[in-house]
Order: C-alpha cells, then structure tokens, then sequence
C-alpha cells in the first residue's frame, strides 16, 4: 500500500466511524431488541400450535425470511406512501429490520424449544405451572442456552445488514465508505477499512456471547 | 499503480487483442440493457466500443456496480470503465485520464408544483436527494443544499416525490431519459447549467503510451462524426462536444 | 376416596391401559405392583393428564371429571390437586435442588419467595439435603436427585400424592426414611398412589395393592391380602419371584 | 398498478427467473453444500478443543463471521490477484458463500452439541466408541435436529446473499432486475417481483425443512 | 484378579473418594453398597474413564495403568475392556433398542452388521425385549430402557462390567431375570463390579461385597461375611435400616 493510498485510509478512519457509532450500533441494538421480542412471541406461538395465530405467525416467518431485506425496506419506505403511510427513514429502517429478525430468531428458538426434553415440560405441567410459566423459567431459559450461537449470528449478521439501510436515505457506514470511494477510487483500501471497523463490532459481540455462553453453562 | 514495467500498456492490449472495461450496465442512457435484444448498449458503450475498433482490437464489457468497475481496474481485470467518469484533482491522483468524450449539462428538477428554484443558486438550505458521492450532490452541496442520501436516479425521485427532498441536481441527459419512460411523472426540470465535460476513460497510472492513443482515437471519431451520429442515436443531439 | 373409572389409553396398536377401574380412600396409600411395561407409569401419567387418556374419568368426591379432556382449564384443575413424583426424576435441569420446589411454589401456588424458600428447606431438610439447596441437578447422585422429586411433589400439599418408583435410587437406610416421610403425610391426611418394584417396601406403605399385568388390574386387596393371601395364581406367581 | 408498469412486470419475469435458475440457485446449492461441510469440520474442531486446530478454527469464526460478505467478495476477486492469485467470478463466489455459510453454520451447530446431554457422550465412550464415531453416529444427528431451523435460516439467507455476486461481475437475479429498473425506473414493482421469485424458491427450501424437521421428529 | 488401587476425585471442595482400593477376582461378582451420594457411581465411572481420577491405578493383570491419565490411547484401552450398564440407563436417544445394541459392535467392534444384528437379538432376547427391537427409548418404560441397557453392555463381552444399579427400575420377576443373567455371565468367565441397593439381590448375586460411605471403604467381606456378621457397627446399623 503506498503512501497516498494509506493517507486516505487514516484521514477516513474518523469519517467512518462516526456513522458507525451514530447509526450503525443503535440502528442493530434497537432492531435486534425488538425483533428478539418478537421472535419469543413467534416462536412460542408456533410451538403451541394454537389453529389461527400459529398459522399468521408461520405466514409472517415465511415472508420475512423468505423476501430480501432490501425489498422489504423498499416496500416499507417507497411502497407505503403510495398508499398513505409515510414513515422516516429510520424508524422504517428499524421496522424492516425487526421483523426480518424476527422471522429468522424465531425459527432458531422454536428448534431449541422443541429440542428441550419433554420431562422439563412434563415437570412443569405436573407442578401445575401455566403453560406460559413453564417457558419462562423452565424451558426458555433451557432452549436459549443452546441457540444461543445461532441466535449471535442473526445479532452479528444484523450488525453488516444495517448497510442496506442506505437504500432508503440512510447515512450509514458502509455508504460513506462508498462515498469515499467515489472520491479517491480506492475501492479495496476502503472495503477493507470498513471491514476491519465492522469486525470491531462484531468482537464486541462475539465476546459477550462467550461471556453469556459460560455464565449459562455454568448454570446447568 | 505500474504497469509499466517491461511490455507497454498499449503493446499489451494489442498482444491481448481485446480493451476491456467495465460498466455498470444499469445507467441509462449511457450504458444499459436493451429492453428487446438485452443486449449491453449505450452511448459510452457505443463510444467504448469505437474506440477499440480504431485501436484494432475486440472491446468487451465487464458490469458491476461501480464500486466494482475501480476494483477491477486496479486488479487488471479490465483496462477502464466506460461509465460517465468525470475527473477531479484527487482521481486523478489515481488513474489517468483520457480526453473527454461526452459533455452534459446539470439540471434541478423539482416537484411540478414548486415553482421556489429559478436558478443554482435558489437550492441553498433545499434537501437534495442525491447520489452516493457523484459530482452532481457536490454541486449541490457546494450550492448550500444539504443531501440526502440515495442510490440511483429510481430512488431519487422516489424520494423527491414523496416529500422527502426538495430537488434533484443530476445530469439532465439522464434526467430526460427518465422523462421519456415516465412522462407522467410528478416532476419538471427546473433550471438547466452549462455544458461540462463529462465523461473520460480512467486508466492505470502509467499507461501513457494507451492514453495518448486512445485520445487520438477519440479526436479522430470526433472528427469524422462517429461520436456525433453515436450521439445523436441516443439523445437526438450532439453530446460529443461543448 | 377419590374414584378412578374406566381408563383406556392406546400407544398406536398397543393397548396399554384396557379399562383401569381404582378406589383410593382419603388419607390411604395404594400401592400397584407389577411386571415391567405392564402401564403403570402410563397409568400414573395419564391421571395427571401428562398423557390424554382415551377415555376415563377421576372424581375428587365432587363428581367425576373427564381423563379425556382438552378442557385447559379442566386440566388444570385436575393437576392442581395432583403431585408426581417422576420415575426418571424430571427436575428442572436450569434450576438449583431448593429452586426446584420452590418455583412451583411461587408460579403455581402464588406463594411469595420467601415462604415458598422457607417451606422448601424444610422439605430438603426432610428429605435429609439440607446441605445440597444450591447444587444443579446435574451435579447431584441419581438418590439425591430422586429425594428431590420427593420434595418438589408433596411441598404443594396435594390432595393426591402420585409416586412413580420413588425410592429406585434409594439406598436402604433413603428408604427407610422415604417410608418415615410416606406415613408422615398419609397420618397427616395425604392420599397417595404409588407405583414400586420394592416388594417389602409395598408392604409396608400401603393400605391397599393393585396387582397388574397388561395394562388390566388382575387382582386387588390388602396389603396382607395380596401378600400372604394371593387369590390369583398369576400373582402368587410373580410375587414368588425374586425379591417378595 | 397500471398498465404500462403490468407489462413490465409481465415482460420481465422470464428474464428475472433465467437468471434466477442457472446462477442464483446452483450458486446457493453448491455454496451451502461446500459451506455445511466445513461448518461440521470447524464446530467439531471448536467442541473438541484440541490445542492449535480449536484457536485456527476460532479464528476463521471469527473473521469470516465479523466482517461484510461484500468485503469477502472483494478481498478474494480484486484482492487476491495482487499477490498473483486470480480466481474467476463464479469460483470466487463459491469460495467467498462458502467460506461464510462455514462460518455461521459452524456456530449453530456448536450450541447444538454443547446442547446434547453429556450422557449421550459417556454411553457413547463406555461402549468404546472414537470420539468421530460418537459424533458422526449419535450426537450430530441429535443436535443437527435441534440445528435445523437455524441452518436453514443460513440456507435461506444465502439464497438471498448470492445476489452480492453481482459485485464481482456475476449476472444474477437481483443484479438483472437492476438493469430492468434502469431502463424503467420501476424499482419498486420490480423488486417486489425479484422479491416474489425470492420468495418462490425459499418456500421450497422452507418445505424441505418442515419435511426433514418431521422426519428427524419421528426418529427419537 | 483386576486390582483398583488408591483412587482419589474430589469435585470442588468436596472429596468423593478417598483413596479406594478393590479386588476383583477374576470371575467373580464384586457389589459396592452404601448411602445415596456415597460415591458409588463416581468409583465406576472413574474406572471407565467417564470422570478423571486425581490418581489411582487399575490392573487387569497384565500391569497398573493410571486412571488419572490423558492419553487417548490408554483411555481407549481400558474402556475396552470394560462395560457399563449406567443408572439412569443412557440409552442413544436416536437410534432403536436393537440399534443401541448393534451401534458399538459394528462402530467400536468392527463386527459386520449381519453378525451385530444377531448378537443384538440374542441379548434383547435374553432381557425378554425381542418384540421391542425397533421401539426408540422414548416410547420404552423405564425397566425396558434400563433391559436394553443391559443388552448393550454385555453384548460386548467385556473383561469387566460395570454396573450402576442395573435392577432400579426392574419389577421382581425381572430382578430375577436379571439375577439369572449374571449368574449364567458370571459361569462363563465374567468379571462384575455392581452397585445396588437392593440387598436381597446384591445377597444372592455377590462373591464379595464392600460397603461404602463417604467415599472410602467401611467394610468388605463375602456377602454372608458383610450380610450375617458385620463387624463394623456402622455396616450393621446401615443394614438393620429398612430393606436388608
Ligand atoms: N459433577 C459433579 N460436581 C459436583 N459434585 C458431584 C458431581 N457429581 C457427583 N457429585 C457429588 O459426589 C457425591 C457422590 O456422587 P455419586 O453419584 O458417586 O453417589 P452415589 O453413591 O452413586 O449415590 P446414589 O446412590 O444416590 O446414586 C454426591 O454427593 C454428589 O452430589
Ligand atoms: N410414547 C409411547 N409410545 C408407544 N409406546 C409407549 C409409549 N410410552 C410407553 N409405551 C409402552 O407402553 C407400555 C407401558 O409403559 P409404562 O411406562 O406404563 O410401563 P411400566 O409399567 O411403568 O413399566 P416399568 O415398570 O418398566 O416402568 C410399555 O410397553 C411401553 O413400551
Ligand atoms: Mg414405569
Ligand atoms: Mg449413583
């Protein structure tokens, strides 16, 4: 890398980071956050196998996982006003993405729900724990600890997918990378500027995961 | 970048017999996908291509989004891009650039109804709804408006439309294209600036010898009115001059 | 007495429980002995409705209620009454020995933490682990799992008491207390219905025994009866072998 | 929609599903195939903690999970040839989905074998069984059930994700209804229909999952 | 002769055994009894290498080997030797009662299928499970899990077996049953360490029996030595207790 080169990768540093911090960290913990909720909400659902609300929330995890985020954030940005509906960019930014996460955490969870073994259930029901009780003390806690890793990639893949949040007039990190680029032409020297500050993050994640890992491990 | 080192940058597209470059295939009318044949064309593509035939070679096309077409400059992958490169001091810190071989105008373009922009100057404190880096948001932005962020022109006026920017400062070529597929569109062009080149062909740093001759190559389609019918094919006028 | 009626339950083409009919006085101990795989841990589970009979029904002294319900509140009510005691223990694998019994106490009873910790610790104390409140089931002997099912069951007081072989990782000094804590609960007024294989330990503890083969009550009686009488020739069988 | 946008619609949806059917799918397949492969290698590697293999194979976690997918495609298409190795399009694309689906799905399958009760393991061992034979025979098959719904979201993400080939010069689905949108500028109506066809092959994929998920169910 | 010599484990704080040493003449059935959270399970498991010892050595006879060791080859080895039929039965969750048997003939055996089929259907024969070859441990009761366990454990034919409460969960005429096994393993050469706490059965089936507490030996002696004359007084006051 020669001289010029490294120049704009260290004038760039703050330039980017500052859309990292300001938009890029809030945008993925507020939607991780919500989509969590939210998934809890699916997966319990689904596993109850109750007739109608089973079925929306199998619809819901089946579009959201099965249409690309941009779409979504399309539809929800550009598409709504044609029918009335106008909504900031980043609030739609959050929704779009809470929901994506949403469909995707929720089938993670109802696998390890369904991989708790049937006596901590049975335990439960014999205690006369309601339904509702059993998975918040019993099973949830039980099905998180082995989704947890899965449960860090949607957290971690959140983290890049942010990006596409430039779609719909978003100043995030990966854009002003471009931007740059669109200035200097140094395409590669930037990517992987922006690659090293997303790892950043995502080292920050991947240790809280661990930290969580053992805590939890420790607790069984 | 050097590519100098022992066979020239000319010698070696003519040992290749091919000049590449790359394009992003989605600008129209400079360089997209026929609707009919699907075929790759466009005005720069047009361009690209006489130009190698002048230099005796094959042109081919490699498309990526833009970030791309640099990348695979400076990995050899191709040799330039044909894709309404402009030049600045800092680019051409980068790459050289040949002569230009298009010019073209900026437009404001507005909601119909507004009537507020007469003029450049009209569009400070105004929210442009502009694209990633281009020298049209930094027109803009040297106008005082403040951008707000988009992809392409679609998203553009997307955003104009749904009241989320003022204006939009972009090439009026590109804006006229626009208005020919969606007449209808809630938008008119507001004030029109003069013609300034527009489009060069970047290469490698050290490809003199490849830069003079395409240069050539250019004055010469120039003159015997290649540029000017390739021109007028996509735009109903002579772009290919000031 | 609490009135068992007219049990079926099926496992595909296998007929598990063929029309289970059961007495059990308030404050008796009855006691169903039997060969491996005979239903009696079905039959257990599906009067705790842990498994959906075909059909049957229990009665509480307030009219029979139907085994075959899909009623949640129904099943409710009837769980409410019930404790278990697991034969494979079933404690809550994320839950400390005293958080065990204590959750129940808490989120099904409504007790607040403080009294449901306090009962708790007397039921450990009671089942002599006292020093192991705050060990993780894992951690814990396959006997000292077992005692803590004991404690989780019967710290909700329920009017019927199911134990599903509670003293099979007991040693015999455990069941020996198992017995003490069993008599302990039965003069304090519990009902109970326990399934062993402890033939000596069936005698002593129950009032009454249910002898059954095949999914069907071959014969019922006093504990003396059914030990030192047998009426049917199969159950004289069984019970001279090995262990009586 | 009117009638102009209708026709578009109608006139693109051959073109969108060509490339839809002999790139983005087989990109998909081979990728996910090549990427599980590897993700049983590395989850096995991190679960058994050898010395070196494990902190390799965490390292290659942690990269290829932190940093954008884009990047990735970059670094090995126009990164790689500067220290002389030049991989065509498709194969580095391969490469780069791979190498990324590796990553991911080696951390789901990782809680799914923490997850296992250790007295699978130890029946396994008392009966002198290798630590391979125990996995491959007992406990992957165990913990790939409880696995399932997260792999698939990866699966399902990365029908989706193959559409950043498109940046390493690789015509694919998304990338072509681009090229419509630039001659139309229909970007909404066309995404939503890239967003259908989306849809189209993830419902297959979904079905595979329920169909597996029920046959995994009945074999425990 | 297989000698066991100076085990230690402490987890924690907590010492678990404390310096055991054990004789098991060759052919000979030896039973560890004693308190729930003694040790029991944890000296077989040492043995097996499921837990690392602190230290102790095991000899089959053809010189010590460390049970503290981390070599793969060593653990290997000595888990060859041996079988173990666990409390709580272990049986592999994705694979049938007859798959559980074949699995490690054919995968740590090297036996052909064909061959592994066979010796599985004799031995789930011999428990009496030939009908529940294809059943998955899920839809087993507990005494078929626990039968199944045993079938898998002697199908092997180790040098030593292990045994961790093999009769738990068996009715009577099983302990009988299963009585009748050991006996017919033990005349054809095979070498038991059992733990039990049934004392009937540990009586008729032991050539020698050690009572533990606390992690260390109390008492060991042949079964009417430790069952008609103990001399310790803590032996004869944990056997005066309930089921002796
Ligand atoms: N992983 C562990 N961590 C801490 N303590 C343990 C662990 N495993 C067992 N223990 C403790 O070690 C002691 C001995 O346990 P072990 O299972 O060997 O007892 P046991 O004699 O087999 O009892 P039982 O007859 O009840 O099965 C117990 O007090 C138990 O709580
Ligand atoms: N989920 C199930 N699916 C199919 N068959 C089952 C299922 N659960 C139990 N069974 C069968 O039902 C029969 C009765 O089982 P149950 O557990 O009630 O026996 P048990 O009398 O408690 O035996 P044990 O003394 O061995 O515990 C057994 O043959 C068992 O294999
Ligand atoms: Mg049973
Ligand atoms: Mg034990």
């Amino acid at each position: 890398m020669d001289g010029r080169v490294w120049q704009i990768v260290v004038d760039s540093f703050g330039k980017l980071l500052i859309p990292g911090i300001t938009v890029t960290i809030p945008l993925t913990l507020v939607s991780f956050a919500i989509g969590l909720a939210l998934a809890i909400i699916v997966a319990l659902t689904r596993v109850a196998r109750t007739p109608v609300l089973t079925q929306i929330a199998q619809f819901y995890v089946w579009v959201f996982r099965g249409t690309p985020l941009l779409v979504q954030l399309f539809v929800i940005f550009f598409g709504l006003p044609s029918i009335g509906v106008t909504i900031p960019a980043i609030p739609s930014a959050i929704i779009a993405f809470s929901l994506n996460v949403g469909a995707y955490a929720s089938e993670t969870l109802r696998g390890a729900i369904e991989a708790v073994p049937r006596g901590q259930f049975e335990a439960g029901y014999a205690t006369n724990m309601s339904y509702v009780t059993i998975m918040r003390r019993i099973v949830l806690p039980q099905a998180f600890r082995s989704a947890f890793p899965a449960l860090f990639n949607t957290f971690i893949s959140l983290v890049k997918d942010t990006s596409l949040a430039a779609n719909i007039t978003v100043v995030e990190m990966f854009m002003t990378a471009q931007r740059i680029t669109a200035v200097y032409y140094e395409p590669l020297a930037l990517y992987l500027e922006v690659g090293v500050i997303y790892l950043l993050f995502c080292t920050v994640l991947t240790w809280v995961q661990h930290w969580c890992e053992r805590r939890l491990a420790a607790h069984s | 970048g050097s590519s100098s080192s022992s066979t020239s940058a000319l010698q070696e597209v003519k040992n290749k017999g091919t000049l590449v470059f790359g394009t992003e295939g989605t600008y129209a009318p400079y360089s997209y996908h026929d609707s009919k044949t699907n075929k790759l064309t466009g005005y720069d593509v047009d361009v690209a291509t006489a130009v190698a035939k002048d230099l005796g070679v094959k042109a081919e096309f490699s498309e990526a989004n833009f970030d791309s077409l640099l990348a695979s400059v400076d990995s050899k992958k191709t040799d330039s891009v044909a894709n309404e490169i402009t030049t600045t001091a800092e680019r051409k810190a980068k790459y050289d650039f040949t002569e230009p071989y298009a010019y073209s105008y900026g437009v404001v373009v507005t909601r119909k109804s507004d009537n507020s922009i007469k003029s450049f100057d009209d569009i400070k404190g105004k929210k442009d709804a502009g694209q990633n880096g281009s020298n049209w948001a930094k027109v803009a932005q040297d106008k005082g408006a403040t951008l707000v962020q988009v992809n392409d022109f679609s998203q553009a006026v997307e955003t104009l439309t749904s009241g989320r920017a003022d204006v939009i400062v972009n090439d009026g070529l590109a804006v006229l294209d626009y208005l020919k597929q969606k007449p209808n569109a809630d938008i008119k062009i507001a004030v029109k600036s003069e013609k300034t080149p527009a489009a060069h062909f970047p290469l490698r740093k050290g490809s003199d010898d490849l830069t003079e001759a395409i240069n050539k190559s250019i004055a010469k389609l120039r003159k015997d009115g290649t540029l000017k019918k390739i021109s007028e094919k996509y735009f109903g006028e002579d772009i290919s001059t000031k | 007495m609490i009135t068992i009626r007219d049990v079926h339950k099926r496992f595909g083409e296998h007929d598990v429980l063929t029309g289970i009919d059961l007495d059990i006085p308030h404050a008796a101990t009855v006691t169903v002995i039997g060969p491996s795989g005979s239903g009696k841990s079905t039959l257990l589970r599906v009067i705790d409705v842990l498994e959906h009979a075909d059909s049957g029904t229990i009665d509480f002294g307030d009219g029979p209620v139907d085994l075959a319900t899909r009623d949640k509140a129904t099943i409710r009510d009837i769980r409410s009454r019930i404790g278990f005691v697991f034969q494979n223990y079933n404690l809550f694998a994320n839950k400390t020995a005293l958080q065990n019994v204590t959750e129940p106490l808490i989120y099904a009873q409504g007790k607040s933490r403080k009294e449901a910790e306090a009962i708790g610790r007397e039921q450990l104390d009671r089942v002599g682990l006292a020093d192991f409140a705050d060990r993780y089931p894992s951690t814990l002997s396959g006997g000292q799992q077992q005692r803590v099912g004991i404690a989780r069951a019967i710290a909700a007081k329920p009017e019927l008491l199911l134990l599903d072989e509670p003293t099979s990782a007991l040693d015999p000094e455990m069941v020996g207390g198992v017995l003490e804590v069993i008599r302990q609960l039965a003069s304090d007024g519990m009902t109970m219905l326990m399934v062993t294989h402890e033939m000596r330990f069936a005698r002593e503890a129950s009032d009454h025994v249910v002898f059954f083969e095949h999914g069907g009550i071959v014969e019922q009686g006093t504990a003396s009866d059914i030990f030192d009488h047998p009426s049917q020739p199969r159950t004289a069988e069984f019970l001279q072998s090995f262990a009586s």
